[in-house]
């Protein structure tokens, strides 16, 4: 049997072993140093006892928090900048979109911007309406920034790796209320690439697209509909953008319907472009038309029934694939 | 501040009165969480009784607050009905935003509370809107923008300060300087020994005080406000506290240092209030006790109609996004 | 014949004529007041001069200007703030999304923020890759907010008054590189209602969907498409969010195709969302897979020839319409 | 500023190579333009050369420096190569940065210009990482971040400059204080008298001098460079300057107060360094007409160079988005 860890553990293993393998590695966000309790859900814990200056503390300051990642990563170092919660990007987004994601375009290939910004996020915890966004669909919009969603402990490992590993800046994107939630322990130095997204449940009759926390839900929901003979196949996107095109597709093109989930609301989401590219590519041979699950086209509310309402849920999803697949459940 | 303006006995009656109430109204949020009666953030005011108290007695109703997720004791002082309150709290549609907006996002305007705001530094910028408008019809109105230590060290602070002057906006800035962020003390995350000393940079007056003596509070933000209400602009006022717990509850404040948190609590503002207006004859401890008791069947009946209280229904998600409910 | 005008004069007619009708209009934004020019593009030129205080130039402070504006705007005042390029609301992202759009909801319909963020954009200017960005698709992806981008002079004044009088924050989007473009002069007072796209050009073989400068080089392709023939439908958006969904899909109905048209990026962008949304409300109804154009997935680059090859053109529209139509074209 | 350190005679000639490269470069950047030979928008440093030139001249070209659209005299103060910087001017695949940054976006990390950002305010943050590489590595580099008194309103002035403080960061903050921002003048944008005066919010070391002495600015420069090198952490330097033309090319200025832009035209920076090393004989006539033809020669060419480049690629549009091509 394989040894269990949560989220929490396994990216404060990831930042642990990126950081001894590799000195120019610097973390910094509010409160990340043990002086501040590493964290304030305890993913950078021990890690400024181990290694020091490497790891500081900042004011609440996000422009400042990532414009010192970009410059620092400027003159060599690959920063994680925590941004204590998603909804806190929109105060540093000048940095992020103008900055991050430009300067090596800008400069015609001269400075590169290896940094990493983590960030957490997610309905479900009661904080309301602006402490709970999805805002990924904002960043693979923008050209330059790479954005990852992992789904349990071992992918949130080897996506962090990889994101660190890599080139271009990464927004990382973790889902507060399955932080603590136990999975399987990843296997030290194992890397997940970025861009492969993961078939997570082989199945024939439907895809779902999805990411985050709603792997889990999509999850739940294709083992409720097997005991009705159905056989759902859930796609992990891991890496939102850039998105892995051809495991999608593929799996669209064996199915023949798909439906797309994640918390972000729908409109002007990542299931509309995952959508409208597998219409275009599979265009006449789709068994129905695709769908797309998203969080409710409101703030998240904090009242317990609104927000237990406000994003999908296994019980949604397989409803909605119900749906979707009554033609041929009927006759 | 030797000159600063005095209130009589009958205004420190009365943020006794306010102090008192945030107290115990402290106290039962605790209790109903770890009861489990309620699920919600909950970030205590606790150790922060005097600075809404004592600036709340020169308001009117009509005068507008933004405060932040820790700010029930600002919307307490400036008279937010309890049930109303509490049924938020709750999550529930008999709330004052209907159970939508919850701890961190209680709106009252009939009693001025405008915005209340999680994301750190914001109730600033919000708040020269207010004032701006105040300006522009001549209503008379000051409005009270209330933040922490930490939020003086974000954009928002320096822009809002620096407009606010410019425009001579009839607006205070009230740093309630509880010596933590989260887990960040103030001298951790702050390159200056005083918020205060900032007003310097706008040509704003600014001053630093001890936010937790009633008297000091009291003048300050009568000064503040009159200025406000004269046309004469914005003042900075940093008011030293100490937030006896953890940032939020359930966290236990354990990496604070212990004896300046003993200390704190020693000093605790309330009880040393009520006891100097006992001591002084402005109540009697037979008026205190009648205080007391008022309030905790107020809190009572306010958390009794909250949990008594239904849930929004679920159509509610589609209500409020525009003036017009969405199909 | 009817007179000309710009889009400047015309924004600025809408201007004054709000102004004049109501006293609560009140204008922030920088170099807005006459002492600075009346804005750097002239667009609120005289407006001070004859409004007084009720318009003000602020310091570069863009979150204080959304601030003041939605301050102002919950005491009852209806501001017309200006964020000088969208670029630019990557500073003021806090104040628009978590405030502007949330208000209202979050106070149970208490309070609500009827302000209008004028901001302007667009490639062509040779202004680079902090200058020029269309960011659309992110506020389109927020509830609360509405989003509004005319296509020349009298829809910019009639779009203008509407978002004006709309009880809703509006993010008004003006294009920079047409500012000047003559068009017929607007009919005072003439409102266009939001939310209702317009049929630009009648079609029957292919609709485009497009808004904003991009609504000019889809009528000269169309023109240009029209001398083989071919019969292109194009509908002007005017409104991002909310959409018209009913205009597009009858208009895709009757063609049974669409290209979808903007500037900003293709990638999760608006036409992804429509695309999306066509797809599955004609499923099997349509001639030929939904293409999408969008502006490059880069900055938008400095030099000429890169800029010039960024956005679509009535060219690119032209040669992508016919790689659609090319099954027919060559039976 | 009496005890402050002066530069010798051979250090003065130095700075006013600089300035004369910056002034002349000025006047083929409106020549071009205005000929239609270059399209771009240009924004001019002419009046403010003196800054730059006299702090770079206590720089290595391993220091860094981020600056801001208007930051040509910044680049040429720390050594960008002409026909790389006019090339990028002009487009062509020959500049800096290929010619997909252009003149708002100059990089040049050999001669340590690693940022020059078109958005108010964010020169500022991205420095503070480059001086905290310095620090964490030692390598003694120090960092010069340059920007406008426009920008000092905006929030990233003082996030910076906490941050920079609490770390002890050895950057220097440069306010170029031109009285403009656009067509804002600094007293109606700024609600204090001097941006100097707001290092005090930070702890920090801050002053506000004649940006167009060059003894003040190198003395002043020198000062903060070396306890920036020695580890003492950052200094905030207000730069006072005037801004000879309109805020870009095409902008006539018309404005600005006319006998403040007369007199500060009147009291031309260059021409005044020029006369005064010329008069104290630290530069005969023939020397400085030398200088002057060497550099209009290396102007001719450099602008030559640029406008018979080539133009980049169609496909690097797709280059240099991420470190991989786009397909
Ligand atoms: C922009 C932003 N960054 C970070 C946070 C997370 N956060 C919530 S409260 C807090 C500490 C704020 O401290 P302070 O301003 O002193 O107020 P206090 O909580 O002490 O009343 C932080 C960092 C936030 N809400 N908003
Ligand atoms: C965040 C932001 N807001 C507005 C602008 C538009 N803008 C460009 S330059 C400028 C004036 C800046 O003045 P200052 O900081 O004094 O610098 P100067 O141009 O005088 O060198 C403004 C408002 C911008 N580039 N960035
Ligand atoms: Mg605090
Ligand atoms: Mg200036």
């Amino acid at each position: 049997m394989t040894s269990k860890t949560t989220i929490v553990q396994a990216l404060n293993q990831a930042l642990d072993d990126a950081m001894a393998a590799d000195p120019s590695i610097i973390v910094l966000g509010e409160d990340v140093a043990d002086r501040e309790e590493g964290g304030v859900m305890g993913v950078t814990k021990g890690l400024s006892t181990k290694y020091g200056d490497r790891v500081r503390s900042t004011p609440i300051s996000e422009q400042a928090i990532v414009g010192a990642a970009i410059g620092a990563s400027l003159a060599g170092y690959k920063p994680v900048a925590e941004i204590m919660l998603m909804n806190f990007t929109t105060v540093a987004m000048d940095m992020i979109v103008n900055h991050a994601a430009k300067l090596r375009f800008m400069s015609g290939g001269q400075t590169h911007v290896p940094i990493v910004i983590r960030t957490m996020t997610g309905a479900g915890f009661s904080v309301g309406g602006q402490h709970s966004d999805y805002l990924e669909a904002w960043f693979a919009h923008t050209a330059g920034i790479k954005v990852v969603a992992p789904a349990d402990p071992a992918e949130a490992y080897g996506l962090l790796l990889s994101s660190i590993d890599d080139p271009d800046p990464v927004l990382f994107i973790e889902n507060m209320p399955s932080y603590w939630t136990q999975g399987a322990a990843p296997e030290q130095g194992k890397r997940i690439p970025l861009g492969q997204a993961r078939i997570a449940r082989e199945g024939s009759d439907l895809t779902i697209v999805t990411y985050s926390r709603m792997v889990g839900e999509a999850l739940a929901a294709a083992e409720a509909l097997s005991k009705d003979g159905l056989s759902i196949e859930v796609v992990d996107l891991r890496t939102i953008a850039p998105w892995d095109r051809d495991t999608v597709l593929q799996s669209v093109a064996k199915t023949g319907r798909l439906l797309t989930v994640h918390e972000a609301t729908k409109p002007f989401g990542v299931g509309s472009e995952i959508a409208a590219e597998v219409n275009e590519e599979l265009f006449g041979r789709l068994k129905s038309p695709i769908r797309r699950l998203g969080g409710a086209f409101c703030a998240v509310p904090f009242s317990k029934p609104l927000e237990d309402a406000f994003a999908p849920t296994a019980r949604t999803i397989e409803a909605e694939i119900r749906s979707i697949l009554s033609p041929e459940l009927t006759h | 501040m030797s000159n600063y303006p005095k209130p009589d006995a009958a205004t420190l009656v009365k943020i006794y009165e306010k102090m008192e109430l945030i107290r115990q109204n402290d106290e039962r949020a605790h209790k109903v969480v770890k009861a489990g009666r309620i699920i919600m953030p909950y970030y205590s005011p606790r150790g922060q009784e005097v600075i809404p108290s004592a600036i709340s007695v020169s308001l009117t109703a009509q005068d507008y607050i933004c405060t932040i997720y820790r700010g029930t004791h600002d919307m307490l002082a400036k008279g937010v009905p309890l049930k109303l309150l509490w049924a938020e709290l709750a999550g529930r549609v008999t709330g004052t935003c209907k159970g939508k907006g919850g701890p961190m996002h209680i709106t009252h305007p009939e009693t001025g509370v405008m915005v209340t705001t999680g994301v750190v530094g914001s109730s600033m910028p919000i708040a020269n809107g207010l004032a701006w408008a105040s300006q522009l019809s001549g209503d008379g109105r000051v409005t009270i923008a209330n933040f922490g230590d930490g939020a003086a060290n974000i954009g928002a602070f320096h822009e809002s300060l620096n407009m606010a002057a410019l425009w001579k906006l009839p607006v205070i800035f009230v740093c309630q300087n509880n010596r933590y962020a989260e887990h960040t003390t103030f001298a951790n995350s702050t390159a200056v020994e005083r918020i205060g000393d900032r007003a310097a940079s706008y040509g704003m007056p600014g001053i630093t005080i001890d936010g937790n003596d009633p008297d000091v509070m009291y003048g300050a933000a009568k000064i503040a406000i009159d200025r406000a209400r004269a046309g004469e602009g914005p003042t900075l006022i940093e008011a030293m506290t100490y937030r006896f717990n953890g940032h939020l509850l359930g966290d236990d404040g354990h990496y604070m240092d212990k004896e300046e948190r003993q200390r704190a609590i020693a000093a605790d503002p309330v009880a040393r209030l009520r006891k100097r207006l006992i001591d002084e004859g402005a109540l009697s401890e037979a008026d205190a006790v009648r205080i007391e008791t008022d309030i905790s069947a107020q809190l009572d009946e306010a958390i009794e109609f909250a949990l008594q209280s239904e849930y929004p229904a679920l159509d509610e998600i589609r209500r409020d996004v525009f003036a017009h409910e969405l199909a």
